[in-house]
Formats: C-alpha cells, structure tokens, sequence
C-alpha cells in the first residue's frame, strides 16, 4: 500500500515533555511530507533534539500524538522506529570505538550465515561500496576509534543512509564536516528527496538550509511557532523567527591586528603528517587557519598545546623560545584550547555547568587548597549571561544541556582564563545564529583588547567574515597565506585543494 | 545550603557517563537523591519493629563502632572509585598497618623492636606511613605505568599480605600498651574513639570532595581523564592521591581494628575490600567514575552495618543470613530507584 | 638418593596454628640433621589446591607426604592420587576419610569439643545459659568439635544454648557477633563455649568493650594459642592446648618410617606423650593428646613458645 | 584475514572508551597484540631454566589442568566485563553447581535425592541448569531492573552461598559415580577431560565472540550501549544472557572441580571471582566494556596457573610466593606495554 502523495509520512502534534519537571518542549508540532526535505529550525535548547528523539523512540513523550502514514504510533525503543522506516542521525556522534566502520554501519543488521556466523567479507564490502558512493574516502576495515571526529560523523551518516529509511532524521549532520563532504552529503539529500522520502533536517547553518531544505518549523522555547515553505520567506524573516527578535546574520569584527608577532611557530612538526609548519600570530590579530578535512589543522593545536609528542619545531612566545610539553605548560604561557571533539576533550559530561566552566581555572577561584564558593557562582553565571548560556541552573548536569549550550560552555571555560592566545577549533560548532554573533564579539572583543585568536573553521564565511589573514593548509604542510585583503572563497579552496 | 547544592551536584540522576536523559525524568528528585536513604530508613524501622534492643543506645553504638572500620575503608574507597579506579588492597594493608603498627606498641617479648612499647603517637604513625607507602605503590603503577588498578592492587593485595606474614612471622602481635588501645577501646564524652574517627574521617573527607580543589580534581580526573588533562589538571597525581589516601586511611582502620581486637593479626583484613566497594556502590558512586558523594558510602556502610547487626540481634541462623543479606542488598539498591546502570 | 624428600601440606599458612605446625615440622631434628629434606605447600585453603599441589609433589618424585587437608572428604581424591603414585601419606592434624592413609598423627577434636565445654560447664556450675561460637560451618574441626559441646551441653541439661552462630575462626568477626548477643540477651549470657581460642578472646574483648567484668562468664577456646594463653594466665577464659607439634613432628616420624623401614623416631613427642606409644611407628592411628591449660602450667608452656 | 581484522577490532590499543585520537598510533601492532603473551612466554623459559620439572609433558598437563577451572571461570568473567559489567557470584555458583549436582550422583547415604545416583548425565544438566538458574537472576537484575552489577552479583555471592549451606546441611557430598567423576579425572587419548572441556569451551567462546552476531554485539553493548540501542540491538536480553553464559560455564567449573576432589564441598569456590577478573583483565580485556578478547583471557589464565604452578615447583616459601605473585602480576601487566589507561 503506497501511500497517497498528499498524505504526510510523519505527523506530530501537541508534543510535551519535561525533564526533571523542567519543560524542555511544550508543544512540538511537525509535519513530514513525501519526497521533501524540511528543516527544524530553533536557537540552542529549544527542544529540537528532544523532539527528534522522541521521535526515534530514544526519549518517551510526556503527552503528544504521532501520526505515521496516517497511523497512531508510539516507539517504545529505537528498533520500533527503525521497523516503522525512520533512521536518525543523532546530533551527538556515538561510535562503538573499537569496532570496524563496517560493524558500526551494520549493527543489528549484519549479515548473517551458518550458525550464526557474520559474513565478514560481504559486509565489509558492502560498507564499502556504500562509503564510497558518497565519496567519503573512509576504509569499511577501519577501526571508528582512529577516525578523526569529521569521518566518525561521516560513518553515521553513510549509516543513517544505509537503512533505506523513508523519513531520515538528521540532527546537524554538518556541523563537523569540511564543505566538500557537506556536499557530498547534500547530493545524497537530493536523491533521497527524489524518491520520495522525507528528511527532517536540523542546522544552525542557514546557507545550507536555504540550498537543499524546501519547508521549515519552527520552534522557540520548547513550542511551535510557524511552518511554512522556504520559498515563500527570507533568510532574515527564518533568523527572527528563531531568535525572536530582529536581527541579521553578519559578523562582528572591531579588533585590528598591531604588527609585533606574539606566537611564533618555526618549522613545526606533529603527529599525522604534519611537518615544517611556519607562521607568526600577532598581538590584536585573528588567525583562521583553513584547509580540507584531515589536512592537519588540529594537530596543530595538539602540539601547540602540549598534548602531542614534542618533536621538530619551535614555538616562540613574545621572541622567546618556550617548550610546551603539557597542557598545565601551555596554559601558563597564556594559551586556551577549545577542542573539536566537545564530548571527547572539552567537558565532564558527569559534571555539571559550574564545575565544568569554573574547570580550568580552578586555582583562581579558591584560597589556597579550599574553593571559594561564591567565586565560582560568580564566574560561572559571568559566563552563563554573557554567552547566554540556555540553562535551568549551573549545578544542572552538563550532559543535559543541548548540543550548542554544550559548546557555549566549553568556550566559557576558557575564556575564563583570561588568555593571551585563544586557540579555537570549530569554535561555533552546533551553536545557533543568535550564540554565533555573540561568540564573534567575544572573539573581537578578546582581539581588540589585545588578545590573539588561530581559529579553525569549516565554514568558509565564517573565516571571510572573521579571519585577518588566514593560513591555508594541505596535507599537513603550509600551502600559503591569504591577507584579508585577498580573502576570497575561491582563492581558499584553490589553495587549499 | 551550599553544601546542599554541592551533594546534589555530585550525584544526578543516572550512574553511568552516558545519556542521563531518560533517567531523572521518571523519578522525583527527592527519591533521586535519599533512595538509598530510605532503604536504610525502612531497614531500621523494621528492625525496631522486631527487635527491642535494636534502637537502644548501646546497640546504636555498637552499628556505629562496628561499622567504623568498613565506614573509613569505604570513604578512601569513595576516592579512588570517583577516578574509575579501584582499591582491592585494603584488606592487606589493614593487616599490614595493623601489624606493623602493633611491633610498636607491644609489652610482649614478641616484639622485635627495640625500644618497644613506644608512647602511642610513634605506632600510629608509623602506621599510617605504612598505609601511605602502600597506597603510594599502587598508585604509582596506576598513574606513573598505566597499569589497570585492578591488576596493581590486586598485586598489592597479595604482596602486602605476604610482607605482614613475613614481618609477623605468621604470629600475632599480642599485649599492646594501652595508649595504643586507646583508639579501639576508649572514648570521648562516652563516644566511643572509633565512631569519632569515623565521624572526623567522614567530615573531612565530606569537605574535601566537596569544597577544596582537589576534590573538584577528583571528580573532573573520574569523569573525563581527557577533559581534565587538556584543562591542565595534573591527572596523574590526583590518580596516585586518592591511592595514597585509600592506603592512609586503610592504615586507621587497621590500627583501630587492631586495638579493638587487643593483638595484630597477620590475617585480619580478608576480602574486606569487597564489603568496602559495597559500600560505596550501594552509596550510589558509579564504578564508572566521576559521580559519586562519601555520605552515600556512609550510608551505604550502615546500610550493611545494620543488616549484620540486626540479623545477629534476631539470632537468625548463620546460612539464613547469607541468602538474607545477599537478597537484602540487591532489594535496598532496587529500592533506591534513582540509580541505573547506562542503557 | 640419600636425603629423603618430604612434602608438607598444611592447609594454609596464615593463621598462628598451622604456622606453629608447620615450624615444628622444620625443627624435626630430622630435617634439622639433613636426613630429610622438607619442602612446605601452602594449601591456601582451598581443598583443590591442595590437591593439585599433590600432583606436583608426585610430578617431582617425593618420597612420602605429611598432609593436613582443608576438607575430610575432599582430601581423599588427593590421598588416592599419591597412593596410585606408590607416595605413602600420613595425615595430621586433620582427618581425611581414606583409608589409603599410611597413618593419622592428630589429636581428637570431639574430644576437645568436650573438654572446653565441660570447662565453661563446671565453671557455670551446670545452670545458666550460653552461646556457641563455631567454626566455619562445614569444615571437619567445626562439626567434631560441635560435637563434643553436644555431648558436654547434654550433660547439663539446666544449660539453655541462647545462640549459635559462626565466626569463621576469626576474633574480629566473634567480636562483633558477641556484641550484638551482649546486646539481645544482656546479663543473661553466663558463658561462651567457642570453638577455637581467636573467636574466644573476641568474645573477651567484646565483653571489656561492654563495660562487663570478664570474670563473670565462663569463656574457653581451643587450641592454646599464644594471646590465649596469656588470657589463661590473666584469669580471663580456659583453653584446650592441641599440640600442634607433636602431630607436625610425629607425622614426620611415621612417614620417614614408611619410607626408611629400619628408621627409629628422632622427636622428643614420643616421650614427651606416654599415653602415645610409637609402636613400630606402624599404627594406623596415633592420637595426640590434648593438655588443657591451667594457671600451673601456663607459663612453661609460654616459655616454650619464645 | 577475515578474523584478522575482527581481533584487531576486538582489542585495539587503548582502554578508554573517549578520545580515539591518538591512541593506537603510539605503540607498535605486535607489541599491542601480544604483549602479555611475551610475559607468559618469559616466565615458562625462566622457569624452565630453574627447575628440571617445569617442562616435563606431565608438569604442562598439570598446569592446563589447574588452569582449566580457573580458565572456563574467566572466558564466561570475560563475556560479561565486555558488557561493563562483573559476576562477583561465580565462586558461590561453583560451589552450588558442585553440591546440587553431586548430590545426584552420589552413592552415599548423605545423598538425599531419592533415586541417586543417577546416571552422570543427569547430576551434570542438573547443575549447568543449576548455573543457569543463578546467573538469570543476577542477569535479571542487571538487565531488568538496573541494579549496578557489582551490587547485583555481590548479593548472589553471598545468597547462593547460603543456599548452598542450606542445601548441603554445610557437609560435603562424597562418593560419586565413576561416570560423574570422569569430567574430573578421566581422559580422552591421554589427554584429561576438564583440559578438553576449557580448550572446547574457549574455542565456542572465541567463536562467538568473534565471529557471530551475538558475539558483535555484546562489543557493541559494552563499547557503547546508547549506540547499540539506537541501533535497535535487544541491550537488555544482551546483558541478561552474559550472566547466564558466566552462570552456565561457572557451574560447568564447579562440576570438573567436583569431580576432581571427589566431592562436592558446600565452601568451595571462596574468592574464585578474584583469579578470575584477574585473568580476564590481565588478559587485555578493559573493565570499561567494549574492548578484549577470549584468547588474552585464556593467555591471563595460564600466567596465573603457571606462576602458581612454578613457585610451588621451585619450593619458594608460602609468604615470599605472595609477595612475589603480586610483584609478577603487575610486572606482566607493565611489560605488556599495550595497555594504558584512559588519560
Ligand atoms: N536529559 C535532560 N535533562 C534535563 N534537561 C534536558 C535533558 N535533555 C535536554 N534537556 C533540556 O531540554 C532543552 C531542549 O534541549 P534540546 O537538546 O532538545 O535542544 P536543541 O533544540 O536540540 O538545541 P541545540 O541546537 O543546541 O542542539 C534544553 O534546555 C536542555 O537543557
Ligand atoms: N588517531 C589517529 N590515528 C591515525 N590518523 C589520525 C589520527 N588522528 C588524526 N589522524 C590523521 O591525521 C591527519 C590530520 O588530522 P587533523 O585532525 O589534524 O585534521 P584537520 O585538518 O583538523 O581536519 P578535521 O578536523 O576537519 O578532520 C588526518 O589525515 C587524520 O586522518
Ligand atoms: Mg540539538
Ligand atoms: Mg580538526
């Protein structure tokens, strides 16, 4: 029985659910038609995620009804969603570390022969054949634990894809992805609309949801505020619609760089690839380094920070010669690292807001060995407001923060520190357009009042709209630096490719 | 009202490091935080109900003089697990500390040191030095050579033992001055001196965890090590400290057992780490690291405390109580609702 | 070709008793001479150890084996193996249910269960009630040794046995278990029959902690170990000495004899104990006997220990 | 190559579940995979080259021998760690198992089941069902009502143990059939039957872990439970069958043990859990869940065994073996350089 074209796939409404007796969505309404691909749009924590999830059966609504091709439904657990032809990829990448990239795209569906026995050949070769369909460029035998945190969420995706699902969920398949692989996973978008499926697609990137999506919903606050057809608005319109106020997306850049370098890097080497990397930050200055995925920006930032191996190169800071071989050494020297990996590297999930923001700067905050208390309080809501922070409280555990709350309060980590160099890679990742334009100020902010940013981002507007000058970086060496003058998004890609 | 905030913080909802989500939602956050509360609540009620000794004084003394020695294993446990580790050696170095602490103190001819019976601050110091030395090896393989703890003090446990039996010669240490004895058999204002180290131990550790530094260390290294370390946390000694203070605090509680039982017994301390972990998982810290609070241990000892206690005052018989308090354990947990392992 | 290789097997080595056992066996003067050559297997208490430690000694070639199981009924497979091996074995200290036994060297633990029970009896002048204090529940010395408090009990039959309870051997845990009975039944404990002497003095200094006058109860252990002696001397409980050296020794004299037919007994125990007469050394069975410890012989047996 | 790639799944560098950054890059493949195998093989050479015994064929059979309890214990120890879970109840189950089933193949009077002895296939499926029985409810519990594992299966420790004392009356059983006693003492083409029994037991195991669905996902239970769920795997039959597979395999343990005593002791099995996680983690396997192998358990088993095996040969003295036991555990595991701890 084929569905009738006019019949949506998926329909929710008056979805509710609290945590804790705290409303995380008040009412969820959304509607999935065949053959579309639609957006959820919404700032940081206003539910989509949740919504997502009680979709897939991960969560249990508090009161709400689902409608599937017309059905009253109800997931108790994942597989039910899974049987009913919806697939997900969560907005928190969860591999099984130590198994194969084939494993992990096939669990649960593994072929299977005598006795139970896996055919490992054919499964691995139907990875295969389905990573490289979307030109991902992974290994199927590949263990997940060393991919990099861009091909563990290209894996999720090959593997949401792989499910022949009829309603595809994607909860910000982006925000770890290089423009390339984006596109990648945009044309697979396309053939999906083509036939016919539905995709919800969530995004803080707006660009991207004006190029493939076809409808939108919004939600504010845990509520539905408007659907509706993306063509029939503007960008500024969707931006006010999800901010709830006016406001339009563009940067905020007051800082002007002074000519005296405060870092400079000669002929450094790092783990991966990486060798005879050479440039100079200097004071007042934001430094985008830019290049493909895997082309070695992160371990940049490793080595810098001490959490590599020391090997060639060396690091000057203020003309002098300093040897990092530890975080603790390269915090003293005034640097701050914002990772790309938020869950990996960045918080303790088990912790909660204030004690994860008040982290790395735990000996400011106490006298002697004693903590003091009402300094923590203090610095941690300092952040909470200026990054508006979307939380119940700061003893509210971390790990039930939304993705970009999550994001927002790694950063106040360590802006915390009062550094001299911020070192910032993807800093934006997942965090909506309201959060974005106040994180740019910061980092203006910090520029201006004499700090110096290296920032790594996929998003190649936000390094136009950003960078002072930019070093372009492929397969672990320099290819070339852009001014800002001659900033321009060809000339990166031309470099960096 | 700080501290107040502090406990909640310390302990949410779920007890694994993922996905919390569904978990605090069913339960209120009162049976969140008191579940394990209850049960004991419930057991003593019970209890009293049954038994008309149980809520004496004298018996309320006795759980808490008897629950003192697995109470201070189980708060230096609470360290080590909230940093994913874990401390099987407790056992042994009770023994240890216990023996070697006794050669110090002892009237008898048995005693090889000369100069022994020394005033009693030496013995006890030179028996908390042993606890610390111990705990400092085992941490050391921990933190400095990433050996799993459970391999390092499962070594420990075997070394420590077979040392006190070669430095005992498999004897006890008998005929202990009664300066030493002080610490098992006297008291203060009528408290006996073991509750009151308890209760000291307790609130020291209460105020570490929760309002210095290093306790906030501990809770960072136990929930993510990667985390702390790129925070600048220096992870491996906070990893060797809390082995330090398990073995330190293992050291009191051998000493106080020691005095208690009036002689040094090479074998003392068998599988005790086991009611120890207990108490601390019962007392709703995750063996995952990271989320714990020492007055769930606490609780989770007297949880255990009475349960010995009351099935001795109820003159059940001795197999009926094994399978009781198996049952009784896995019910108390079940009951306390707010934890659940990762799903 | 000369020495003769020996296999000690005591069931484990971290309790007083058995180290006492153990180290008399390394005086024997045998050993000491260098006719024997001892070579000690911890049992770690585990029946399977042991036997397993058996298949080594016959893998090495020993020449006979004194052995002191965990468990009555499972030493007998071990037994059996070194027998098929042609390794005669004499039992000591504790019995095994074989009869492929070259001999038993112990002393009667029924026996002893009696005695310190009629001890506290006598002391409470037959009236009154008592807690037991038992051994690990299962375990052979346990189950004789209950058995003769049963014989003693029944001869008294005012007495009331308020509770009976295991302590695992240990003054730690007896300590504890005597707390909560002082607690549940109060004055009304008059005496404690424990089955060996750790779980005695725990009972004592359960009582000291409760402010009780020790004098008041009747209290006795079994096996004169060195603190209970000294509580022996201090007026504080009876004890039922098991001469653990004379079993360790005796063993070592039977078993040098299965091997070395012209061998004559080199320890003292043979005339030290009267009452047990070597025989040939060819007894099936030779019975240690016990001494119970009084305030006359007290300090010569402490003296002994130094 | 097919299973080639499924181990180097099975057992990459690190231990931690978090930042698969930078961990197997550092340390070289072989070494990875076959650090603790160096240790053992270095310790059989030394060994060989102090005592003349060591390498007979009959001290090696010795060996296999007393390791295949231990053995069959950790395989099934090892199923539910990589679930990050623990069984602490296998020595209560083995001694159960023991017990129950002898006493249906018992010729003595002790035996109380009308009818026994009964032909040997009888008292053995009594006492696997037995196993099973015991690990569903620990497994019930862990996977049903989310009681920690460590609490779950400590409450069976001390449970089934007392119903063990129960059942038996705290007496062995003696006397048990021929046929009964053959799974302990008899042999096929001269090799004994409880090594056959663990070399079958660890091939099945290593098959299913490595090579069936089933197998997979308790990886992938283990490595990530929130994905596993998400991926629609049954997570709670999948923690609740691991118990009954270490129910099952530890009753079959405590029947070859029974079979080799002659007769099945209500307090056998104290402390077994202990060599068993032993082996296990020192085997490779990562108490964190997700990461190991049967083979690194079967390699941990046979250091165990063979340390044991060597110290008695030697003739080193009981106190000194402890210390140096516990010295040894923890030097294997430094000199398998391969694993480290999250950080
Ligand atoms: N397990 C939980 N416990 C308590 N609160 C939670 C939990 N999960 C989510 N929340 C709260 O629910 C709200 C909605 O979160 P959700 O993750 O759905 O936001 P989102 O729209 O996906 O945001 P983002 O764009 O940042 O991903 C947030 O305020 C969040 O703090
Ligand atoms: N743990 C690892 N094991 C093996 N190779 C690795 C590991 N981590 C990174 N690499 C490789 O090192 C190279 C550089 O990685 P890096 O993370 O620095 O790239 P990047 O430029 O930051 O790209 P992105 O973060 O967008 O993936 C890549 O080719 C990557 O595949
Ligand atoms: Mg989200
Ligand atoms: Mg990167």
């Amino acid at each position: 029985m084929t569905p009738r074209i006019d019949e949506p796939l998926l329909r929710a409404v008056g979805f509710r659910k609290s945590f804790s007796g705290v409303p995380a969505l008040r009412d969820g309404q959304f509607t999935l038609m065949p053959g579309s691909v639609h957006a959820l749009c919404g700032g940081n924590g206003a539910g989509k995620s949740t919504f997502l999830k009680i979709l897939m059966g991960i969560h249990h609504r508090d009161a709400g009804t689902l409608l599937r091709n017309g059905r009253e439904v109800s997931f108790d657990n994942p597989s039910q969603a899974l049987a009913n032809g919806i697939s997900i990829i969560e907005q928190e990448l969860s591999p099984v570390p130590a198994m194969t990239v084939a494993e992990n795209i096939y669990l649960g569906r593994e072929p299977v022969g005598f006795l139970g026995r896996i055919r490992f050949a054919e499964m691995n070769r139907k990875a295969q054949t389905l990573l490289d369909s979307f030109h991902f460029g992974i290994r199927a035998d590949s263990l997940m634990m060393d991919l990099t945190v861009a091909q563990t969420q290209l894996v999720e995706i090959a593997k949401a894809l792989s499910y022949d699902a009829e309603v595809i969920i994607m909860d910000e398949p982006t925000s770890a992805l290089g423009e390339a692989e984006a596109d990648q996973l945009f044309a697979a978008v396309a053939t999906l609309k083509a036939r016919g499926k539905g995709v919800i697609y969530v995004s803080h990137r707006l660009s991207e949801i004006f190029s493939i999506c076809d409808s939108y919903t919004v939600f504010r606050d845990g509520a539905f505020i408007e659907t509706g057809s993306l063509a029939d608005i503007t960008k500024d319109h969707l931006i006010q619609l999800v901010v709830g106020r006016p406001l339009t997306e563009e940067f905020v850049k007051e800082n002007t760089p002074a000519p005296a370098p405060v870092l400079s890097v000669r002929g450094l080497a790092a783990d991966h690839g990486v060798r005879d990397v050479t440039f100079d930050l200097k004071r007042g200055e934001i430094l985008a380094l830019y290049g493909l995925m895997g082309s070695g920006r992160s371990e940049i930032f490793d080595r810098l920070f001490g959490l590599s191996r020391q090997t060639e190169g060396r690091i000057e800071i203020d003309g002098a010669p300093v040897t990092i071989h530890s975080p603790q050494d390269a915090i003293r020297a005034g640097l701050a690292y914002v990772t790309e990996d938020r869950k990996g590297s960045g918080l303790v999930l088990t912790s909660d807001v204030r004690s994860n923001l008040c982290l790395a700067t735990l000996g400011r905050l106490s006298a002697g060995p004693v903590m003091n208390a009402r300094a923590e309080r203090g610095a941690a809501q300092r952040m909470i407001d200026d990054l508006k922070i979307k939380t119940a409280s700061d003893r509210l555990n971390v790990s039930n923060l939304s993705g970009g709350n999550q994001q927002k309060v790694v950063l106040g980590k360590w802006f915390l520190t009062e550094p001299r160099i911020l070192l910032l890679d993807e800093p934006t990742r997942g965090v909506d357009v309201g959060a974005k334009r106040e994180i740019y100020r910061v980092m203006s902010d910090f520029a201006r009042a004499g700090g110096s940013v290296i920032m790594i981002s996929s998003e190649t507007d936000e390094v136009l709209g950003m960078a002072d000058r930019v070093v372009v970086m492929r397969d672990g060496g320099v290819a070339g630096q852009l001014e800002r003058a001659e900033l321009s998004a060809e000339g990166l890609l031309h470099l960096a490719a | 009202m700080d501290v107040d905030n502090q406990i909640k913080a310390a302990v949410p909802a779920g007890a694994g490091t993922e996905q919390p989500r569904t978990l605090s939602s069913r339960i209120g956050p009162v049976a969140q935080r008191y579940g394990i509360l209850i049960a004991l609540a419930v057991l003593c009620v019970v209890l009293s109900l049954v038994s008309d000794n149980f809520l004496t004084s004298r018996n309320i003394i006795n759980v808490l003089r008897q629950t003192s020695i697995n109470g201070i294993l189980a708060i230096g446990m609470t360290f080590v697990i909230l940093t994913r580790g874990i401390d099987l050696s407790v056992g042994s170095v009770v023994a240890m500390a216990g023996v070697v602490s006794a050669s110090f103190a002892t009237t008898s001819a048995v005693g090889f040191i000369p100069g022994a019976p020394y005033v009693a601050a030496v013995p006890l110091a030179v028996g908390v030095l042993t606890g610390i030395a111990l705990g400092a090896l085992s941490g050391l393989a921990v933190a400095r050579f990433a050996v799993p703890a459970f391999v390092a003090t499962l070594g420990m446990l075997s070394a420590a033992r077979g040392l006190t039996l070669i430095y005992s010669g498999g004897r006890p240490i008998p005929a202990l001055t009664d300066g030493y004895r002080w610490i098992g058999t006297g008291d203060i204002a009528g408290i006996p001196v073991p509750i009151i180290l308890f209760g000291l131990v307790f609130a020291l550790s209460h105020f570490v965890l929760t309002r210095t530094r290093f306790g906030r260390h501990v809770y960072a290294v136990g929930g993510n090590p990667h985390a702390a370390k790129v925070s600048g946390l220096p992870v491996r000694r906070i990893r060797f400290l809390v082995y330090v203070i398990s073995g330190g605090l293992a050291a009191i509680a051998g000493m106080i057992l020691t005095a208690r039982t009036g002689s040094a017994l090479p074998q003392a301390g068998v599988a005790y780490e086991l009611d120890a972990i207990a108490a601390v998982v019962i007392g709703g810290t995750s063996l995952a690291g990271g989320i714990g609070r020492v007055t769930g241990t606490v609780i989770g000892a007297l949880l255990i405390g009475v349960m010995n206690n009351g099935l001795d005052l109820l003159g059940v018989e001795s197999y009926y109580q094994q399978v009781i308090k198996g049952g009784l354990i896995v019910a108390a947990v079940m009951l306390d609702r707010s934890r659940r392992t990762e799903e | 070709q000369d020495t003769i290789k020996i296999g000690l097997a005591p069931y484990g080595l971290n309790a007083e008793f058995m180290q006492l056992w153990t180290n008399a066996a390394e005086q024997h003067p045998a050993v000491t001479s260098g006719l024997v050559e001892l070579t000690v297997f911890d049992g770690r208490y585990d029946a399977l150890v042991q036997q397993d430690q058996f298949e080594t000694m016959i893998t090495q070639g020993f020449d006979a084996i004194v052995f002191a199981p965990i468990d009555v009924e499972a030493g007998a497979t071990a037994v059996q193996l070194a027998h098929d091996a042609g390794i005669p074995v004499v039992g000591s200290n504790t019995r095994v249910n074989s009869d492929l036994l070259t001999s038993y060297v112990g002393s009667d633990d029924v026996q002893a269960g009696y005695l310190e029970a009629k001890a506290v009896l006598d002391k409470m002048g037959c009236t009154g009630a008592v807690v037991v204090i038992e051994g690990p529940i299962g375990q052979s010395a346990q189950i004789q040794r209950g058995e003769g408090n049963e014989k003693a009990l029944a001869e008294c039959p005012e007495v009331t046995v308020l509770e009976q309870q295991t302590a695992n051997w240990s003054r730690a845990e007896a300590q504890s278990l005597m707390e909560n009975w002082l607690t549940s039944h109060g004055e009304n404990i008059k005496g404690v029959i424990a089955q060996n002497d750790e779980m005695a003095l725990g009972a004592i200094e359960a009582i000291k902690a409760a402010g009780m006058d020790v004098s008041d109860f009747a209290i006795a252990g079994v096996d004169g170990v060195t603190d209970a002696l000294n509580a022996v001397k201090a007026g504080q409980m009876a004890s039922i000495l098991q001469d653990g050296a004379a079993q360790a020794q005796g063993a070592i004299d039977v078993a040098i004899k299965a091997v070395k037919p012209d061998y004559e007994p080199m320890s003292e125990i043979w005339s030290q104990y009267p009452d047990m007469p070597w025989n040939g050394g060819t007894d099936a069975e030779y019975n240690v006997p016990w001494t119970p410890v009084t305030a006359e012989n007290v300090d010569d047996l402490l003296a002994a220990r130094q």
